[in-house]
């Protein structure tokens, strides 16, 4: 019955801003209000896309996808409520179309919405997305916790420039999901209560909630496992030694899914040396001159221990991976060939090469010395990956400089900052990635020439390494246009293999997963990593 | 000078040391002198002679640490001053035995008014409620000759002169019309004709109030003019008493003399040179076997480097400490004619 | 003492504009990105049109124009009329934060008021130890009680606080177990309402931990200025008057020289309050107070230029305040200094 | 008695030193300290001038004014001829070894921090090129020529009795043989059996290195003893200036004379029968000074006049001159009815001088 | 007629330094903190020789390792010699807590003295002080590290480049204070009659700043001194745990402490050790300043 089990309390160890997924991309944001606003489809824990606000996944099948894959149409259960009692229509999605891809709104989410020309209401429950070109993925639009449908009602006069300034409707959006806000205090808490008008009678049980935000996930981690004061923490990025001696508290427990998100080393195909002029600095003006030597990458790569990385830094989150690609089941390449750590046939590798160890221990050829900066953002776990890295690159005769800068400098793409992972003044640099959903065309299709930062293009572009490769940019084409599964997995798979075991661009480390605790008396918590991690909240229980 | 009257103070053998990082200290060894009623004794001696601490440790005032007493008592009203219990002793202070100190810029508590300062006693040993301790406060300030007495209750002391708060601090010590009041060189810090004002105000209350007085100073011509007897102190000792009239005319100690010779006078005549004494006071490790003054003076013999000479009474209500009193009484003679 | 103040404050306007100005121009040479928060899965142009958005396309003198503007006039308008019910402000842009895309005034008066309670009773509570452990260790020069808080002091001012809170988390909230009494929460709710008893209770409660680290901090800085300054005063000589006086030993010491040797005390507490306002950014953090300080630190972590630019400028402001109400306090508790 | 031959050591000439207040939003200067108000007189070679006064009447002011360790206001001092007042800092360097100062506080104005023969040899450092041996050759004969102990070389000021450190300060300020030294109350803080010593050595050093002196004191007795003539400071300004003798036995400026009677004599005889003048109330503040006669507030004689125009100094014998109203009257009283308007012609050459 | 002090002979002016270790040795507290100050200084100068293991080592299979014989310490979540790294990271943390120290003295006595002695540069520098104390120090810090953290670690490599960048950091927002204190000291001694007596002598400002303000303001600086290493060592570690710092794999105290608090439960003695002598260097340094303030005043010397 709704609202029986009274109260619960969730921590994010990094607190939301804002509850308007548009408006920021953060995952904190996303996650937070997909407790109160919700897509028309969501994916389950194993990946598979699950009706939410419809009837059912629109299928060429079914006929909800049109033969030519240019428009999908989905179908709006009957009956659906916001929280304010005012009926959902198919008119609020297209209003949330027309809010994100306002041009002045600066909509966090757009890339969602890309390539699609046009989203009508065919009627009150039917809406139909239309495409320029073919999609073979046509899950994107209103598909996952980042797209959700807003209320027309409330964001109506906050179209465009506007956007910032409803704070209230930012910062309460009146949703369909299974609890409604009752006070939103920004980058601190929300309040929560059940939502009256939830589609489901019986739910949510928890009759209200408290979303806290802030700390460091130790201490989110602390209060749901040591102190029992939280019902639920999300991604306790601990060592797992810390992780496991909480959970000896017995006050509850740790959990952990697997997703996308792959921690790697990318390597810098071009030359970062400072003595180059400003502008021409990890520029494909110049060539690395030993990175660009496939078999010095692939030494890189074998004298790693992506076991032991796995067990100091993630434990039961993380398993090694030699790819850029792990899952979901139907892409993941599953390559092994570089678990086993082989520091004896690296350097036999180099010295084949002609890289020969110098007095110092460090290797050399032609006068240039195996001698690099990796960098990384600041994170303890990061940290320690450096050292160990560092030490086993020096077993086999590679000096590596270690840099970590933070977060906020190193992810922001101030084009102004040296420090940015895209700007890349680094030999190499590790931060983990993943990809949006299920599909990774997206995702590959970045590894193409024109991604590739330059000054010209203010340093975006998602090509980190600055691969150039007119074969790899015909792939990304052919995988654009090819709608059959099979094909797509052999494609995607091919592609991954490319960069990763093949070329040694991307040194894959840790496929991480998420670890998330919940106490032992919260019932019903299904942890899901191609969605938000709370999007079954309204199936949680109380333990009795 | 009611002389033969039971003295209101009486100090016998008043030993006080210091306990320092380098050792004690005998500040005051052996001093005992009485006061009787009405009288104002006069104290001089040199910088360091021990003038305040003698009159400090009366009190029980010096800090302690680093300061203790080492031995002698202080008769007040039947009691010994130095074995009775703190709240007694406090019920003496500023209440039977009123204290002025030497310097009165920095005596006053500056963040209090004056008022305030000058009530404290009054309700303290009084028991004056804060209406009546006010308009008592104001007669005293009015009595030691402060104009707009009431209105400057409520001022701070940076709003007074050097002459005035000089003035209320006497009003402070005055406050429980004390029997005894001690005067610590109250006016050394103060311009002459200031001086003459606080010396006129002096002998003004004495004769209103008519309490004992001790006036500690080092300016002879002061003693001179208002003192009934003298006290005259050395190394921690007193080495001359006398009334007044009789040590200006016939010092007897070495030093007591050699004082009145540094001096130059403002009518006598005017001498080429200055006599001095010279030398260094003594320091006062150890307690003394010797004459203190021995070092600076000029009559020494051996005997005075063997024993510290004991005080005597050479002609009634005249005592000297010095083995040669006598000889030295002739010699001044000499030296005059 | 009038004029003194008037023309303080007029002294300090130019010195505030130009630290507007220096604050404006570190921020904007500041590495750092807003976006930076952001999953790398948004593409590029996407950022770029969110960037746009939010302003950044304009010249930085233009947006330090209009900070200024919306600094000094558009937000005292806004403030007015929450006031008084007007509406002067007739909807001008107000100066909205990067992060959560509201008006940065909102957040900071929202959180306000648990910075203010929490490290402002820090402080109380450390300067209430401070004052007598400073008091009773310079009447008792060089004792053991002396020693002892010198010791402790020294400690408390070396060991950084994110130690000392998580020993105290590890210790009441962890070691003691839940049911026990004397557990103790550790993570601060700012949702909680004192309305009865029990909620009373429970913000005492949720208070002790951060509280406690905070006034250990205090305490130490502020007990040794209390020495210093009782030390100066016991040996003056208006002291030996007061005892001559027959005043009590308490008295001497509570009321004459404590009063003395308070003056310098307060202005260097004084001096210390701006710190209140910003927060104690550890302390906060850790506790998850979420005041002004942990927004500070998150708003420079996630690059959020009006929001750090607003509460350092506000800093600032408070800095110069303080300054002056320091030396206001001074000749007020010290009649000896007039000002004019 | 100024002797005419005598050659004139030191002029000063209408000095005046005032100190700014200011008030108000803009620290405008709303009103001056007037520490030195007009105040002129000549020291000839191998004399010591007294300056006395009540504390705050502005003798220390006058002394460093003269020495040019403050900037006067007005007037002009000029030391063996030469006009030092306007003078820079850089100039004045060289002259510096010529004059020098010994200071009221024999504690204050030695650095704790510094042995006694550093202190000392500070001059030398900054005047001379001597080595070190030769230095504290010169340290030494200088700690002899004041009778300390060459032992005390080096120990700190703290050590030493109050004596001893006026003697150390005696020291430093002959070190560059000087020619005037201007001694400010250099023996108000030392014991009465020491003063005596100072003076001694003072006055020894005068007779042997031939030294002019410039001897503030508020000791009226101890300027009887050493000084030749006398100059008596009111308010900022000279009430009365005359050779010792003359002052002593006949002083004209009520002050003055209220100042000598204020004076304790040590003997009992003459102190209790003694007539004094006893002064009602304080000095008024110098940044106020009443409209006419300073000492009007004060004076036990004022008359009407004295509240309005300021006397002007007058002389009234030889070598001796004093600013009252009362030697106008006098003089106006023998010199018939043109005397009275004639004041105060005098006091505006006095105000313009 | 002698004086009552008499010597034999005239001994030369010894150097005044010895005076001060004379009163300094008087004094337990400073002497006890010497002893633990030295003892600190020789546990990271000697220890690499005693305990030479290399505090950068990794030996995974030893990690999290508890109190023992082979390691002390213990070792950290890397498997790494926590005795190493204490004797390592603390060369850093005093080089760094001297260093700036003694930078942001320097800054402070400089500013504080001119602007007392000054008049005419009193405003203006105050006005600057104002200025730094009201800036907030984060982004300043920030700023810093962005723009010379590459050309520093170019021409001084990453570890020397860093260093200094650091000290200089800490420096540039720490001098305020001492300052202050010290403007406010030397407009008093500036007053004191012995500085009228150097005037009088002829002896021109900057010889009088240099020989007798900076002796007497000396005592000031030395008790900001203390509190000052104090503060550079803290802002060091919170510096390493803003990313800014050295080297992540480069142990100072502050990172020490830092990486040691999650495992604080775990394993306590990770946090306590680097705690323990953090504050056994800064209660030691206190205490010296104790010690050389009264030695270095002769009047107290003299009691
Ligand atoms: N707190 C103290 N610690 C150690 N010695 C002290 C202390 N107070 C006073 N003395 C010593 O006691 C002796 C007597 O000092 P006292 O103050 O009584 O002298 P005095 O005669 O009053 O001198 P003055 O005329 O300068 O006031 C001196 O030698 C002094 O050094
Ligand atoms: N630097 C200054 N700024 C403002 N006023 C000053 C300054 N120096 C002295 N005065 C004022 O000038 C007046 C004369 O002071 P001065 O020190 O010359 O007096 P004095 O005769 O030497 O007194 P004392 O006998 O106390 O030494 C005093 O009122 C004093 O307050
Ligand atoms: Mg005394
Ligand atoms: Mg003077
Ligand atoms: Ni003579």
């Amino acid at each position: 019955e709704r609202g029986a089990d009274g109260h619960v309390n969730v921590i994010y160890w990094q607190a939301p801003s804002i509850l308007n997924p548009y408006l920021s991309g953060g995952t904190k944001d996303v996650e937070s209000s997909s407790l109160v606003i919700e897509p028309l489809a969501r994916h389950d824990q194993t990946g598979a896309m699950v009706p939410w606000l419809v009837e059912d996944i629109p299928t060429l099948d079914n006929g909800g996808l049109a033969e030519d894959l240019k428009s999908i149409t989905w179908k709006i259960k009957p009956g659906l409520l916001w929280s304010d009692g005012t009926p959902f229509t198919s008119a609020d999605v297209v209003f949330t179309y027309d809010y994100c891809t306002h041009p002045e709104g600066g909509c966090a989410q757009s890339a969602k919405f890309e390539g699609v020309s046009a989203v009508e209401a065919l009627d009150d429950l039917t809406v139909k997305i239309s495409f320029a070109d073919a999609k073979p993925n046509p899950y994107l639009p209103f598909v996952g916790a980042q797209s959700p449908i807003i209320q027309k009602a409330q964001f109506a006069d906050c179209m465009g420039t506007k956007a910032p300034e409803c704070t209230s409707a930012n910062f309460g959006p009146i949703g369909t999901g299974p609890f409604k806000v009752v006070e939103f205090k920004t980058n601190d808490v929300i309040s929560l209560e059940a939502n009256p008008n939830y589609r489901d009678p019986a739910k949510p049980r928890f009759a209200t909630m408290t979303f806290k935000g802030g700390g460091d996930a130790e201490g989110a981690g602390r209060a749901v496992l040591e102190t029992g004061e939280f019902d639920y923490a999300w991604n306790l990025q601990l060592a797992p030694s810390v992780i496991d001696q909480m959970a000896a508290a017995g006050k509850g427990q740790a959990v952990s899914a697997f997703g996308t998100l792959v921690e790697r080393i990318e390597v810098n195909l071009t030359n970062p040396s400072p003595s180059l002029p400003e502008g021409e600095r990890s520029t494909t003006k110049h060539p690395h001159p030993f990175l660009s030597d496939i078999n010095v990458r692939k030494a890189l790569s074998m004298a790693i221990d992506r076991e032991l990385l796995v067990e100091v830094g993630y434990g039961r989150a993380g398993r090694p991976t030699c790819d850029l690609v792990p899952g979901p089941e139907v892409y993941a390449a599953k390559n092994t060939s570089c678990f086993a750590q082989d520091i004896a046939g690296a350097n036999k590798l180099l010295d084949d090469a002609g890289w020969v160890k110098g007095g110092d221990g460090i290797r050399a050829k032609d006068g240039v010395k195996l001698s690099m900066v990796y960098q990384t953002s600041t994170n303890a776990v990061r940290q320690d990956f450096q050292a160990l890295i560092k030490q086993w690159w020096s077993e086999i005769g590679v000096a590596a400089e270690l840099k970590n800068v933070s977060a906020s400098v190193f992810f922001g793409g101030d084009p102004g900052s040296p420090d940015t992972f895209q700007k890349f003044y680094a030999d190499v640099e590790m931060y983990a990635n993943n990809f949006d959903g299920t599909d990774p065309e997206a995702y590959l299709s970045a590894y193409t020439c024109n991604k590739i930062p330059r000054p010209e293009s203010q340093w975006q572009g998602e090509n980190i390494n600055r691969v150039c490769d007119p074969a790899y940019d015909a792939m990304v084409a052919e995988l654009g246009r090819t709608a059959d599964l099979e094909k797509r997995r052999e494609l995607a798979v091919k592609m991954n293999n490319y960069l990763t075991v093949d070329n040694h661009y991307i040194i894959g480390l840790v496929d991480r997963g998420r670890v998330s605790a919940h106490s032992n008396s919260l019932g019903g918590v299904v942890l899901n990593t191609w969605d938000s991690e709370l999007w079954n909240a309204a199936d949680w229980y109380r333990v009795k | 000078m009611p002389d033969g009257a039971q003295p209101v103070l009486d100090v016998r053998g008043l030993k006080t040391v210091f306990r320092t990082r380098g050792g004690l200290i005998h500040a005051v060894n052996d001093v005992s002198f009485s006061l009787r009623p009405g009288e104002l004794l006069g104290v001089v001696g040199e910088s360091g002679s021990g003038k305040s601490v003698t009159m400090m440790s009366l009190l029980g005032l010096l800090p302690s640490p680093p300061a203790q007493n080492a031995g002698g008592q202080v008769m007040f009203e039947g009691k010994d001053l130095l074995k009775v219990s703190a709240s007694e002793l406090r019920a003496v202070r500023g209440g039977r035995i009123g204290f002025i100190f030497q310097d009165p810029m920095t005596s006053l508590n500056p963040v209090f008014t004056v008022g305030y300062q000058i009530m404290e006693p009054l309700r303290k040993h009084m028991g004056l409620d804060k209406e009546r301790a006010r308009k008592r406060a104001a007669e005293l300030l009015d009595l030691v000759g402060i104009p707009d007495a009431a209105r400057r209750l409520k001022d701070y002391p940076h709003q007074f002169s050097g002459g005035m708060r000089q003035r209320v601090m006497i009003a402070i010590a005055l406050a429980c019309d004390p029997k005894v009041l001690i005067a610590d060189e109250p006016t050394t810090a103060l311009d002459v004709t200031i001086q003459a004002q606080i010396l006129e105000l002096v002998r003004d209350l004495r004769q209103k109030l008519g309490m004992a007085i001790v006036w500690i100073t080092h300016d002879l011509g002061v003693i001179a003019g208002i003192a009934d007897r003298v006290m005259v102190m050395y190394g921690g000792q007193v080495v001359e008493m006398a009334p007044v009239k009789e040590l200006f005319a016939r010092p007897r100690h070495p030093y007591t003399q050699a004082l009145l010779q540094t001096i130059p006078s403002l009518h006598g005549p005017r001498g080429d040179r200055l006599r001095t004494i010279d030398g260094q006071p003594p320091i006062l490790r150890k307690a003394p076997s010797a004459c203190p003054f021995m070092s600076r003076c000029r009559h020494a013999v051996p005997m005075c480097g063997l024993e510290n000479p004991a005080r005597r009474t050479l002609t009634p209500g005249h005592d000297v400490a010095c083995h040669r009193a006598e000889e030295l009484a002739i010699v001044r003679e000499v030296a005059h004619g | 003492m009038l004029t003194f103040a008037i023309r303080r404050i007029l002294l300090a306007i130019p010195t505030l504009i130009f630290i507007s100005l220096v604050l404006f121009l570190l921020l904007e040479a500041a590495p750092g990105d807003p976006l930076a928060d952001m999953p790398l899965t948004i593409p590029p142009e996407v950022r770029e049109k969110i960037r746009l958005a939010m302003g950044l396309g304009e010249p930085w003198y233009v947006r330090y124009v209009l900070w200024l503007n919306n600094f000094f006039v558009t937000e005292p308008l806004y403030w007015v009329d929450s006031v008084f019910g007007t509406d002067w402000a007739q909807g001008k842009q107000r100066i909205l934060s990067y992060q959560t895309r509201s008006p940065v005034f909102d957040t900071i008066s929202e959180r306000l008021p648990q910075t203010l309670l929490v490290v402002g009773t820090g402080m109380l509570v450390g300067i209430l130890i401070a004052i007598p452990i400073g008091v009773i260790s310079a009447y008792r020069q060089y004792s053991w009680f002396d020693q002892l808080g010198t010791f402790i002091s020294m400690i408390g001012f070396s060991i950084p606080t994110f130690v000392t809170g998580v020993v105290l988390i590890v210790i009441f909230a962890v070691w003691i177990p839940n049911s026990s009494p004397f557990w103790l929460p550790t993570i601060y709710d700012t949702t909680l309402r004192v309305q009865d008893w029990d909620s009373f209770i429970a913000q005492v409660r949720q208070m002790i931990l951060p509280v406690t680290v905070l006034a250990l901090y205090y305490a130490a800085q502020i007990s040794r200025y209390m020495r210093s300054s009782m030390l100066d005063n016991l040996g003056q000589d208006y002291v030996r008057t007061a005892r001559a006086k027959g005043l009590t030993e308490k008295v001497v010491v509570l009321i004459h020289v404590l009063r003395n040797s308070m003056i310098p005390v307060v202005t260097v507490i004084t001096l210390l309050i701006p710190g209140v306002f910003t927060g104690a950014i550890i302390t906060e953090t850790i506790f998850k107070v979420n005041g002004i300080g942990q927004q500070l630190l998150l708003s420079l972590q996630g690059n959020d230029a009006p929001m750090v630019m607003t509460i350092t400028f506000i800093f600032a402001v408070l800095i110069v305040a303080f300054n002056l109400i320091a030396d206001v306090l001074y000749g007020l508790l010290d009649p000896r200094i007039r000002y004019d | 008695m100024a002797d005419p031959v005598r050659k004139p050591l030191v002029e000063v000439d209408g000095l005046k030193m005032y100190f700014p207040i200011t008030a108000g939003l803009f620290r405008r200067k709303v009103g001056d300290v007037k520490a030195v108000d007009d105040v002129s007189f000549t020291i000839y070679e191998g004399e010591t001038l007294g300056l006395v006064g009540e504390s705050g009447c502005g003798k220390s002011t006058c002394g460093r004014a003269v020495l040019r360790l403050y900037d006067p206001t007005a007037g002009s001092i000029r030391i063996d001829g030469t006009n030092i007042a306007t003078m820079s800092q850089t100039m004045l360097r060289p002259m510096r070894p010529a004059m020098q100062m010994v200071f009221q506080d024999p504690q204050a104005c030695l650095n704790a921090r510094m042995t006694v023969a550093s202190i000392i040899s500070e001059p030398l450092d900054e005047h001379t090129k001597m080595s070190k041996a030769e230095k504290l050759a010169r340290v030494y004969e200088l700690m002899d020529a004041v009778g300390l102990n060459r032992d005390f070389a080096n120990r700190y000021p703290h050590e030493f009795s109050g004596g001893q450190r006026q003697r150390i300060g005696i020291a430093r300020a002959l070190a560059l043989n000087p020619k005037f030294i201007v001694c400010d109350e250099p023996i108000a803080a030392l014991d009465v059996s020491i003063q005596a010593q100072v003076v001694n050595l003072l006055e020894d050093l005068q007779e042997k290195l031939g030294l002019t002196y410039l001897f503030i004191s508020h000791d009226l007795s101890m300027v009887r003893h050493i000084c030749d003539r006398v100059a008596v400071m009111y308010l900022g300004r000279i009430v009365e200036i005359a050779p010792r003798d003359t002052l002593y036995q006949a002083p004209l400026h009520p002050y003055t004379q209220a100042l000598l009677s204020a004076v304790p004599e040590p003997d009992p005889d003459t102190e209790t029968t003694r007539q004094r003048i006893i002064l009602q109330g304080d000095v008024p503040s110098p940044s106020n000074p009443p409209k006419g006669c300073n000492f009007c507030t004060r004076c036990p004689k004022v008359m009407p006049i004295c509240r309005e125009i300021k006397p002007a100094l007058v002389e009234v014998g030889p070598g001796h001159r004093a600013a009252c109203h009362l030697l106008d009257n006098n003089t106006a009283a023998t010199a018939g009815p043109t005397g009275g308007n004639e004041a105060p012609e005098h006091i505006q050459q006095g105000e313009n001088a | 007629m002698t004086d009552a002090v008499t010597t034999t002979s005239a001994r030369p002016p010894r150097n005044q330094w010895w005076d001060v270790w004379d009163q300094f040795k008087t004094h337990k507290g400073a002497m006890f903190g010497t002893v633990v100050f030295f003892a600190v200084i020789a546990l990271i100068v000697l220890g690499p020789y005693i305990w030479a293991v290399d505090a950068k080592y990794i030996n995974i299979r030893a990690r999290d390792q508890g109190m023992s014989l082979t390691y002390p310490l213990g070792t950290d979540q890397l498997g790494r010699d926590m005795l190493a790294r204490v004797i390592a990271g603390g060369k850093t943390t005093l080089a760094v807590g001297l260093a700036a120290m003694a930078l942001s003295m320097l800054l402070g006595t400089l500013v504080g003295v001119l602007s007392g002695f000054f008049k005419r540069a009193d405003g203006a520098l105050m006005r600057l002080t104002d200025l730094f104390l009201a800036l907030p120090l984060l982004p300043l810090l920030l700023l810093m590290v962005m723009l010379f953290r590459e050309p520093l670690v170019m021409n001084f490599g990453p570890e020397m480049g860093i260093f200094i960048l650091i000290v200089v950091a800490i420096a540039v927002t720490s001098w305020m204070n001492t300052a202050r204190i010290v403007r406010g000291e030397v407009l008093t001694i500036k007053e004191r009659e012995f500085v009228l007596a150097a005037r009088s002598i002829g002896t021109p400002s900057r010889r009088i700043i240099t020989r007798h303000i900076l002796p007497s303001v000396m005592s000031p600086i030395m008790v900001s001194a203390t509190l000052g290493i104090a503060n550079a060592v803290i802002t060091e570690s919170a510096l390493s745990f803003l990313g800014l710092g050295f080297p992540p794999d480069f142990p100072t105290w502050g990172r020490l402490l830092q990486d040691g608090m999650p495992y604080i439960n775990l394993h306590p003695e990770r946090v306590l050790w680097p705690a323990l002598v953090l504050s056994a260097l800064v209660l030691s340094v206190n205490y010296i300043g104790d010690g050389l303030r009264d030695a270095l005043d002769p009047r107290i010397r003299g009691r």
